[in-house]
């Protein structure tokens, strides 16, 4: 497999969702910066977490304008993979890949730290690995990851089981203040209507190695290795 | 020519800043707010001198860039 | 003040308004052979303020030990290097930004987090770890909510975004810091050991460039504001705050890395305090040599800024770099590729001088080695602190069933859990953080490898109130400590030293003697002091701060797979390491539970400490260990509960046997010890070991249940420890208002 | 009632969000824009009619709360 990751200008992620990938495929992603107006053929692409321009203006919002995302918009319109990983995924929300927003968390406080979440679908490329049901361990750290989108728009999201991953307890329940963002209907990641685009604020590549403390994220990884091989 | 730009979440979104800042102020002991909603400006220096023109250059801004449509409505002003 | 309301008074009293002394302001005057302009008079006021030119303490700082044969560079340049193996180094410096977190607090803390990044990748090192040591006033005092919400917001927001992880710190609160909390910010950094950077210029011809944000007219006098305590109008300096812009930073930490890759630089500088002045005297000092700059070649924000203006900016995300001749072009590239400002400002020069032209004309011709290098220093009078004299545990009162004073000191703002404060920090982005905050110390692995290094920051001002010699020598014992705890091989410590002003002799004589007690235990400990920082002029209207000379730390795993954490199995057996003598003298009981501040601190003895340490590494090592952490604030009792909590799992102490008060066994603060969680089975074996080895061990309980107990009584379940614990600062913080993110 | 606040950056004050939103829009090939500055506003509902009570209040939220006065300029208006 081989997958590319988009740097911008304050992408922090960009190298830890690397390492995962490497770990993963026996191989390291190509690393192409956000000026890049043609991408190299790529089965997977990774939008790295991080702070893009700062997070100024709003988070994700001038990096969905860098000129790399013309033509990452086409590759997921041809049904190429796309994963975005927290700042990954506002990117994706601003650009118009993915629906919704993601507003400054309720406790407008950045929050760090490992959050419980309930798979709630293992039918696409990333979550092929997982069980529906499960309840898997990653960090979340961020400032904006309250996710909203209006009552049709989290209707369609449910109705077409695109809700990826939802923020619950060691139990697998949700609710109840497990959701560490404000997120509407405990919303931790979404994929798009083609399924192949796959926006989350956790990250799956900070427990992708056990001596991390953990590596429920590394099966995304793996996941997608076996499915794109 | 100068433009200013004013961003505010569209009706009906959840604003946690404008919450957080009306509990505070309650919190505070300011009795009788009923509501708080925060928002942007924007202030653009442009070497655009026709009124027109300068709008529609802003405009297109608001809609590509400083502004997320999904959730956010905006009103641009021109000044001197 | 801008060079044309100046000019209506007379120079001497200009200089004094710069915080000249007379003295200083005459040798000035036989410096230069001529009256200064005003811009020459503020570069000679910045570059001579203490801030700039540690001038109290220089005299004092070089009696620190600072050699090895692991340290590769000590105290002068940016930062301290020690060798870490494998070819690399690690870099590393503390640093305060108290007075501007005082005056405002979020960009305050964030330029400090900001400054100190710049200092080590300024070498060519990677930032791998952010700490943060935090001194806030009393939880009642009316601004404290405000501050700690602000500076925590702060540090989170610049570090978060550079993308570089804060793995520890420490956040204490105390009246005597009502009018000065203390921000100290430190970073760790790693470097390849054959691409390490240093700001001493050579080659005359070379250029200097300029990279980074453009200049404005912010900060101005900065350095000069560090060196004053504050008066009652602290809103008369509000002016000199500046804001941090983090994602600038990140783009020059890149753009930096990327061109010290390659062969251009000759000698790199990052603009901090004092800005322009400060880094091109330093460097071009440094090498002998002169230096030209066109300050209109100098990127600015602000249009019509005079040379002094310009050289006093302390702007943020600014750097000073000597190229080779011909590399410009290719440097450029790489900083417009970042999208940064790049700009030539200048050359070196053979003359020895710094000569600064602004539109046309001569804004500044001086000397540059008898500012640089032969500034002013003092031997300031000093008086010898008192020490405290020692209370005997008889003389304290037991004020409550030890349970309830357990419940107690875990919910102190002191020992009360930081959760809340570093679940706002990025404390695992770079994907390397194997051991997280709330430990004794973090572990952050060396990228790529099997190895880490170790990370904290201690100081326990309370001691150094009491007895300022024992209390830093019970600094750097703590660090050395805390390190040892997780397994690391403790290396070299940086120094943060918050004093108050150093004008007054007792608060002299508290320096110097803390001098003497870091002197001392770095020596014993063979950890020596690489880098570090002076702080003084902590003090509001005559009240100073509890003297804080914040140690921090770094240490060596060698094998990751053989370290600490403070998690207890259930099972394990809890053997004591070190000897108990119920010390309460200066403790956190006799603050916290019966309300007294006095009493010595408890001894150090760097002998025992040593031996103790080096015994536990050893055990550590020997994969021996289930779980390690050291005893400080709050005594045994607390130690254990936290690892109670740590594992999750209960714990049955046995203390029957002790000559002592259970309470003062339980409570003491004596130095030099540990409480491990080993397998029980090979619990009689280690404790005969350590017999053989001259190092006092016992076993004194079992981990397992749900509930602590002391000899079978006063059950608390875990579940209580770990909500007390939890509890307070959420709580607090929750009080007022949340105070808007900016 | 209602009252409009409005924060922006004091005069010298470095704005990273305004002149990282005037490199974007240069790059998206927006031609002119000579500066950008970033500000707040936030509208405050209130149950005072009084303007001048309203105003009065709405001041001292700005000095205590809403405005940081170390580094930002606020004005206050008050509408229907
Ligand atoms: N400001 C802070 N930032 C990050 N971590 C902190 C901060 N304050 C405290 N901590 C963490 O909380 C834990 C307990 O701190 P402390 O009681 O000072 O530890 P110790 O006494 O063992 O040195 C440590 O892991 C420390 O790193
Ligand atoms: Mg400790």
């Amino acid at each position: 497999m081989q997958a590319v990751v988009i740097v911008f200008p304050g992408s922090n992620c960009d190298r830890d969702v690397a390492v995962a990938l490497e770990r993963a495929a026996g191989k390291p992603p190509l690393m192409i910066w956000h000026r890049e107006t043609d991408l190299p053929l790529a089965d997977l692409i990774v939008l790295p977490g991080g702070f893009s321009y700062g997070d100024y203006l709003r988070a994700g919002a001038m990096a969905a304008q860098s000129p790399v995302m013309r033509e990452v918009r086409a590759r997921a319109g041809a049904g190429v993979p796309v994963l975005g990983i927290c700042n990954g995924f506002q990117i994706l929300t601003e650009c118009g890949l993915l629906p919704g927003a993601l507003l400054r968390n309720s406790g407008l406080a950045f929050v760090c730290r490992d959050v419980w979440l309930r798979v709630e679908t293992a039918d696409s490329v990333h979550t092929r690995a997982y069980r529906p049901g499960e309840v898997v361990r990653f960090p979340i750290a961020h400032h904006d990851g309250n996710f909203r989108a209006d009552p049709d728009t989290v209707r369609a999201l449910e109705d077409g089981d695109r809700i990826a991953f939802r923020y619950c307890n060691p139990a697998g329940e949700v609710g109840g203040g497990a959701n560490p963002n404000g997120s509407v209907d405990d919303i931790a990641g979404i994929l798009n209507e083609r399924r192949n685009v796959l926006g989350l604020m956790p990250h799956p590549e900070r427990l992708a190695d056990p001596r991390l403390g953990g590596a429920d994220g590394a099966r995304m990884f793996a996941g997608l290795v076996q499915a794109l091989a | 020519m100068k433009a200013r730009v004013e961003i505010t979440l569209k009706q009906g979104v959840l604003d946690p800043q404008g919450k957080a800042i009306a509990n505070a102020l309650e919190q505070m002991g300011f009795a009788g707010v009923a509501g708080v909603r925060q928002g942007k400006v924007i202030e653009i220096e442009l070497a655009e001198t026709d009124a027109r023109r300068a709008e529609e250059s802003v405009r297109s801004m608001c809609e590509r860039l400083l502004a997320n449509r999904v959730i956010e409505d905006y009103t641009v002003e021109l000044g001197i | 003040m801008s060079p044309s309301a100046a000019a209506a008074r007379t120079m001497p009293e200009i200089a004094r308004e710069f915080g000249l002394s007379d003295a200083e302001y005459a040798l000035s005057l036989s410096i230069l052979g001529r009256e200064p302009n005003i811009t020459e008079l503020g570069l000679f006021s910045v570059m001579w303020s203490e801030h700039c030119s540690y001038k109290s303490s220089k005299k004092w700082l070089r009696t620190l030990p600072t050699k090895a044969p692991w340290v590769v560079c000590g105290p002068g340049e940016n930062a301290g290097i020690v060798d870490i193996g494998g070819g690399q180094v690690a870099v590393f410096k503390m640093e305060s930004h108290n007075h501007p977190s005082y005056i405002e607090p979020y960009q305050g803390a964030a330029t400090g987090v900001g400054g100190i990044l710049r200092d080590v990748f300024t070498m060519g090192a990677r930032p791998v770890a952010n700490l943060n040591a935090l001194r806030f006033g009393s939880p009642d005092h009316a601004k404290t909510r405000h501050l700690v919400r602000g500076v925590v917001a702060g540090v989170g927001g610049y570090g978060n975004c550079v993308g570089v992880p804060t793995v520890g710190g420490e956040c204490t609160f105390h009246s005597s810091n009502n009018g000065n909390n203390l921000v100290n910010a430190m970073t760790v950094g790693i470097a390849d050991a054959d691409r390490v950077f240093y700001s001493r210029a050579a080659g005359p011809g070379n250029p200097v460039v300029y990279v980074g944000s453009k200049t404005g007219r912010d900060g101005i006098h900065g350095a000069t504001m560090a060196s004053a305590s504050f008066g009652g109008e602290v809103e008369a300096k509000r002016p000199t705050v500046q804001v941090g812009d983090p994602f600038t930073e990140k783009l020059l930490i890149e753009a930096c890395l990327e061109l010290m890759a390659t062969d251009a630089i000759v000698a790199i500088q990052d603009m901090g305090a004092a800005g322009l002045t400060s880094s091109s005297f330093e460097m071009a000092g440094k090498g002998g040599l002169g230096l030209e700059l066109d300050l209109d070649a100098v990127p600015q924000r602000e249009t019509g800024m005079s040379a002094y203006e310009i050289m006093l900016s302390e702007s943020q995300e600014r750097m000073l770099m000597v190229l080779r001749q011909g590399a410009e072009d290719a440097a450029r590239r790489i900083f417009e590729k970042w999208e940064l400002d790049f700009a030539v400002v200048g050359r070196l020069t053979e003359t020895g001088r710094l000569v600064l032209r602004h539109g046309g004309e001569i804004a500044a011709d001086m000397p540059i080695a008898p500012l640089a290098e032969a500034s002013p220093e003092y031997d300031r009078p000093w008086r010898a602190p008192a020490a405290a004299p020692m209370l005997a545990a008889d003389a304290v009162a037991e004020m409550l069933p030890p349970p309830d004073a357990l419940r107690k000191l875990l919910s102190c703002p002191d020992l009360a859990s930081k959760r809340w404060v570093w679940e706002q920090y990025d404390h695992m982005v770079m994907a390397d953080t194997v051991r997280r905050p709330g430990g004794d110390a973090a572990v952050v692995r060396i990228h790529g490898t099997d190895r880490g290094l170790a990370v904290t920051t201690d100081c326990t001002p309370r001691y150094c109130q009491a007895d300022p010699r024992t209390g830093a020598m019970q600094a750097v014992a703590e660090v050395w400590r805390n390190l040892t705890a997780v397994g690391a091989r403790p290396l070299a410590i940086t120094d943060c030293l918050n004093f108050g002003s150093p004008e007054r002799p007792e608060v002299m004589g508290q320096f110097v003697a803390g001098i003497q007690g870091i002197a001392d235990a770095c020596a014993a400990l063979d950890m020596p002091v690489v880098s570090g920082n002076v702080s003084f002029y902590n003090e509001t209207e005559g009240a100073a701060i509890q003297p804080t000379p914040q140690i921090g730390g770094v240490g060596l795993v060698d094998d990751l797979d053989r370290t600490a954490g403070m998690a207890i199995a259930d099972g394990d057996a809890l053997v004591l390491i070190g000897t108990t003598a119920g010390h309460l003298g200066a403790s956190l009981y006799l603050r916290e539970i019966v309300g007294r501040e006095e009493g010595a601190p408890p001894p150090v003895d760097l002998a025992a400490e040593r031996m103790h340490g080096d015994f536990v590494r050893r055990l550590i090592a020997g994969g021996r260990v289930d779980a390690c952490h050291d005893i400080s604030d709050g005594g045994l009792y607390v130690a254990v509960a936290e690892m109670a909590i740590a594992g999750g799992t209960g714990a049955a102490l046995h203390l029957e046997s002790e000559a002592l008060p259970l309470f003062a066994v339980l409570f003491g603060e004596d130095q030099g010890r540990y409480v491990l969680g080993v397998p029980a089975a090979t619990a009689a074996d280690l404790v005969a070991e350590a017999a053989t080895a001259g190092v006092p061990a016992r076993v004194i309980g079992r981990a397992g249940g749900g509930d602590l107990t002391v000899n079978g009584d006063w059950p608390i379940s875990v579940q209580e420890l770990a909500a007390v614990n939890e509890a307070w600062l959420p709580a607090y913080m929750s009080g007022q208002r949340p105070e808007e993110d900016r």
